[in-house]
């Protein structure tokens, strides 16, 4: 890691400085998407490219999902490297046969004679009623696909690093960034660093429990990870695991090691997510290690509602993640006991819960 | 045209430009919580072509679903609370503004996926030709939808099996903040859909006597047997792509072309004619006006004293 | 369970029977797919459908996977229920908007208005060189999507059985085949029956470990386990899961509280598969019940290679399981145990391993 | 046009009807085991289009990719070899018949998911014109995949973004065994594409003249800088879709049909009309004849002599 000065920045703002300085060390690299070169900038992580980098490396694009993510394909094949955006990961849907059948397995089904570096930016989105078909987690769906890498950096330092390192990369990436961390701020350097692909993050030490998180609920996990030791003196080691695929078991294993418990806090739909995967992976290779049972906490396994009053209570937050731990640890949790009425307060919200949670707005 | 159709329409029209100025006046509230697309500016299309249908044909929409869902006939005090996200609401709240359903009119869904409810529209004339049903199947769609691979699929499927079907494209000009030139080279969008081998046709959609003339054809023709139809709109998007207010701070289109864009309004255009021949009068118009605010007061009234929806009921009906 | 007559026919005949069945049940059945009303009439599995209910009932269809997908939702919605077939599961990604964002949430998302009974039969290709692109088994794809349910058929008997249930559901069914089942014949009524979905069934019996398979690899395990008892006298207990989503937690716990072993094994690439998921959730809900480490087999994390000579051990077989038996129940397994030779004698496949396995024709 | 050039057409075609009748003749030998879509009859397509590109176009194809491979220069013991799953194949065995590339001569890569390579040539223009290079791009795909929408999408991208394309569409009246009348309605197939704003023409793709001179008047307006060229070209497939043999048995067309298919040979008739005009006479042929069966035998020598891949070698080269 490079010496950092100081600098606090958005996750928003590294991913564009990512784009930008990866577009200004090579000349391969060009972005395309729905609202790239718009007032609104794909929520402000694409602004002043097309200025900076002119119209031949800066591109909107017609609505067509599928068609223009082979064209990516097809330009980076040719040696480009193309930088696509969907501003929602529901939209990437569309995208599929060209993503799974072709960037997958290019590289793979001749005989490595040619390979497919394209990242794929997609937002997950989340609040104000995006309801069923624009806030869907579809991390699972693109991680169990051989040939694509799929990250999800929490850190505005992971964003810009592993979004580098993305580009940088021979293979296709899928990157995905939940909306809800596009405001919350980091130190991030202002030069050009990479940070590798493939590897989980301490966020927060203990020894108590291993929670091992995903994207915006590494933010939630460490909201709760520092409640709990503050008012309980509670240490729960708080693992962002940073990327899905590949999947860095062997941090969790590390870590579960020393505690002997897992809890992982998935974005997704509960069913069928990279929760379960890792979970099944975990005893699989370390059977015995886990004193209690694995706990999984992501979300219901129904589309998410739009109106705020359904969806309340759709989405874990540190109050769930704090009960699973003190359960785990048998530890008493009604709200007679004078500490956990106080953790709760602490835990509450301030601010509607359809907006981003203001509990934690960086540093990390 | 009956005195009665213009007053119908120019009724149409009025009611949804007011509707949609109440939600834009309360949306600053925050507690309509959701995104919302409003078709200001373009209201002829909606409502010249729903004159042309007859009550059990049957309508998909898009994300921009406001005017659709209206024009048809669709109930406003369930469109109202579904945007207070109330049990009330014609999706119980589960959808917002971007899903809008009101099956006993014929309005048989809106989402926002672009181009999504594109094939439903096609699949719901091939149900109507497999069962020799007399109904005809519309679906409106915007320009940027038209980029999509599926709108080929579907124009194929339906001049295939001769589906009695409306494609409705309401080109106003903008994908978001994008501009059709820079989606779309420079040939007519109608134009393909004719080399599919359908009937297309291009219109002015902001001049509501040359939409309903348009589509009435179109209907007639789908009616007949004469196959899918397509349907090319020209209008202008007064306010910002998604929410409220006006965007002209966002200075992706000039004010100018903003100015001309709200000239060519088509509410006060119809009712220029319309009193010049003197077939409508300001005392009609006010007439109106005070009926259709006490409709969205009552409206507006009913959903927020409506129920709120429980986490709970949220996981049920997931499965039929 | 209805009486059963003895016949036995193929799992191909036992589909087509569910559908013309069907068909003559319900006037609102229809069947569209590329090829159904062809010579070939997809694996014979829709021969003389279309003579017998005519070409308003019968169709072939345009390549249009995306887009006849979305005709046969908005016919359901309109009253039909369609019934559309891919030759290859590996198509069905072109659909997958459609499947995802409309056909698996209109039911939830329009409040029970209005709901998407379809059917989407999707086969799974294998052998012959059907390569990178033709033999995916993407199951786990599907079956994390609330809002579909996702069905693998075994045996003949259920084949006909679960379809005409799929047909009968007023959701969205993903009827997943594999192809080396349909030559396979079963005992098969003639007469109109259900069989229920998301229910698993036990193959064969046993308490020393159990076995949970999926689809072709319900036949590969049941191979191993009647050697298993033959020779060595161990009994597996061998379920054959059947349905994906819903997935039968209940029937693994029942069986794993008896044996206190588990082994998956899945058609899929390993990680992300639904053996996974299923490993993870016997362990979230039966912590402690299992005396060894979950083992979990399936096809390793990279596209399948069209060379015979790459794709030999590709699939895991009946070696394969019988192997991870042993070695759970710690049975020494070197090839001088004259018991073990005999095994593995048993267990070699006659016939090229890119054929379908004639260990096993039926009936189950 | 020149002698050479008359030759050089004639041997190719001949070379590639030569290759897929040896690779009939052996795949009931059940050691090439993946499947096989051959082009015979088609010839003329590949090798028109070809014989208009230079050495540093690039080309990309589909299932049936046999003769497009070789007629842009593919390697023909890297491709039997192929068939054979061997090391020596041009993907190692990964791929097959269905997966063909050969990059030193501009082949980029054939796969059999209908539609799936159209956006990628796409693509490969795309990077031309944004590095100014003076490359063509072409994209071999029937009438089926027509019918799929990221074809909608792809000709919308290049006409849009004006790329040095060329989108051939071999038209031989099947998708595996479904007539074009069950597919699409009646309508001309190139008029779609022209709809879209690019210069689109058909043509007897079984006359190879025609189809010389039809791709050379679009590679020359491609390079130009005219924008992408569709070229739609009739034709017939003489075997079964998938597999070695006739499929006369199989009564989806009739013998009537087939024999019309057969009379009208791109080989036999260029040839007839060479010889007529003194250009070609039998003894060249014989010549060509003899060559080519040398080449054949030693391509299969090559192939069954070569090593074959271990299973540890399928774990390999996964990630770049
Ligand atoms: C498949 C998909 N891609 C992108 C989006 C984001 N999006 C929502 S509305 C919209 C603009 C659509 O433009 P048009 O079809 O012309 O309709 P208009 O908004 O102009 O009425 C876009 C790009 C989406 N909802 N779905
Ligand atoms: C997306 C997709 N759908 C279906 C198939 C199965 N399939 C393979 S080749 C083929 C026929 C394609 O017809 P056409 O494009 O006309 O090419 P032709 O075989 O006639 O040369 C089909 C349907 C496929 N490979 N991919
Ligand atoms: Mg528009
Ligand atoms: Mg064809």
């Amino acid at each position: 890691m490079p010496d950092l000065e100081k600098r606090d920045i958005t996750y928003a703002q590294a991913v564009r400085e990512a784009i930008d300085q990866s577009m200004g060390q090579d000349a391969r690299v060009i972005v395309i998407g729905e609202g790239v070169p718009d007032p609104k900038a794909i929520f402000n992580t694409t602004a002043e490219l097309s200025e900076k980098y002119g119209q031949r490396r800066v591109f909107d694009m017609p609505l067509s999902e599928n068609g223009v993510t082979g064209v990516c394909i097809g330009a980076a094949l040719s040696g480009m490297r193309p930088v696509m955006i969907h501003q929602r990961i529901d939209f990437a849907l569309l995208a599929m046969d060209q993503l799974v059948n072709n960037a997958a397995k290019w590289h793979y089904m001749f005989d490595g004679k040619a390979s497919v570096p394209i990242v794929v930016r997609v937002i997950v989105g989340r609040g104000w009623g995006q309801g069923p078909q624009h806030s869907q987690s579809l991390q699972a769906m693109f991680s169990l696909v051989p040939g694509l890498k799929v990250i999800m950096p929490t850190t505005a330092y992971d964003a810009k690093g592993m979004l580098i390192s993305a580009i940088e990369d021979n293979n296709p990436v899928i990157f995905i960034e939940h909306r809800w961390l596009h405001q919350i701020k980091d130190n991030v350097p202002e030069e050009y660093y990479r940070v590798p692909l493939g590897q989980a993050k301490v966020l927060h030490e203990g020894d108590a429990v291993t929670v091992a998180a995903f994207s915006y609920m590494a933010v939630e996990s460490l909201i709760a990870a520092k409640a709990l030791m503050s008012i309980m003196g509670i240490g729960i080691e708080v693992l962002d695991m940073r990327s899905v695929n590949p999947l860095d078991v062997t941090s969790v294993l590390n870590s579960v090691q020393k505690t002997g418990r897992l809890i992982v806090v998935d974005t997704a739909y509960r069913t069928g997510s990279i929760a379960g995967e890792l979970i099944s992976q975990v005893v699989e290779k370390a059977f015995g290690v886990l004193k209690t049972r694995p706990v999984r906490i992501a979300s219901p396994d129904h589309p998410t509602p739009t109106s705020h009053f359904m969806a309340e209570h759709y989405y874990p937050g540190p109050q769930t993640i704090a009960d699973a731990v003190l359960d785990m640890l048998g530890i008493d949790s009604n709200t007679e006991t004078e500490t956990y009425r106080e953790l709760c307060e602490t835990l509450l919200r301030d601010g509607p819960h359809d907006t981003p949670n203001r509990g934690f707005t960086g540093p990390f | 045209m009956k005195k009665e159709n213009h007053f119908a329409l120019f009724r149409s029209m009025l009611r949804i430009r007011r509707v949609e100025e109440a939600l834009a006046d309360r949306y600053a509230e925050q507690e309509m919580r959701c995104p919302m697309h409003l078709c200001i500016g373009q209201e002829a299309i909606a409502v010249g072509v729903c004159a042309a249908l007859s009550a059990n044909d049957v309508m998909f929409s898009n994300h921009r679903a406001h005017g659709h869902y209206l024009a048809k006939g669709g109930n406003l005090n369930a469109m109202i609370a579904e945007l207070y996200g109330r049990s009330t609401g014609c999706c119980g709240g589960r959808g917002g503004s971007m899903h809008l359903i009101d099956l006993d009119v014929g309005f048989m869904g809106a989402t926002p996926i672009v181009g999504g409810t594109v094939p439903l529209a096609v699949g719901s004339a091939w149900a109507s030709s497999l069962r020799d049903e007399n109904r005809v199947s519309v679906v409106f769609f915007g320009d940027g939808c038209f980029e999509e691979g599926v709108i080929h699929e579907s124009l194929n499927f339906a001049a295939l099996h001769k589906l009695p079907i409306i494609f409705v494209c309401e080109n106003n000009g903008f994908s978001v903040y994008t501009r059709l030139t820079e989606r779309q080279p420079n040939r007519p969008i109608y134009r393909i859909a004719e080399a599919h081998g359908m009937t297309a046709t291009i219109g002015d959609g902001n001049d509501i006597e040359e939409v309903l003339s348009i589509a009435k054809a179109a209907v007639d023709n789908a009616r007949q047997g004469n196959g899918p139809q397509f349907i090319e709109l020209s209008t202008y998007r007064w306010r910002e792509h998604c929410g409220p207010d006006f965007d002209d701070g966002l200075n992706y289109r000039s004010m100018l072309e903003i100015e001309n864009g709200l000239k060519d309004n088509p509410i006060d255009k119809f009712a220029m004619r319309l009193k010049e021949s003197n077939l409508l009068s300001q005392s009609d118009i006010d007439g109106y006006e005070a009926e259709i605010q006490k409709e969205i007061t009552d409206a507006f009234q009913f959903a927020l004293s409506s129920a709120k929806p429980s986490t709970k009921d949220s996981g049920e009906r997931i499965y039929a």
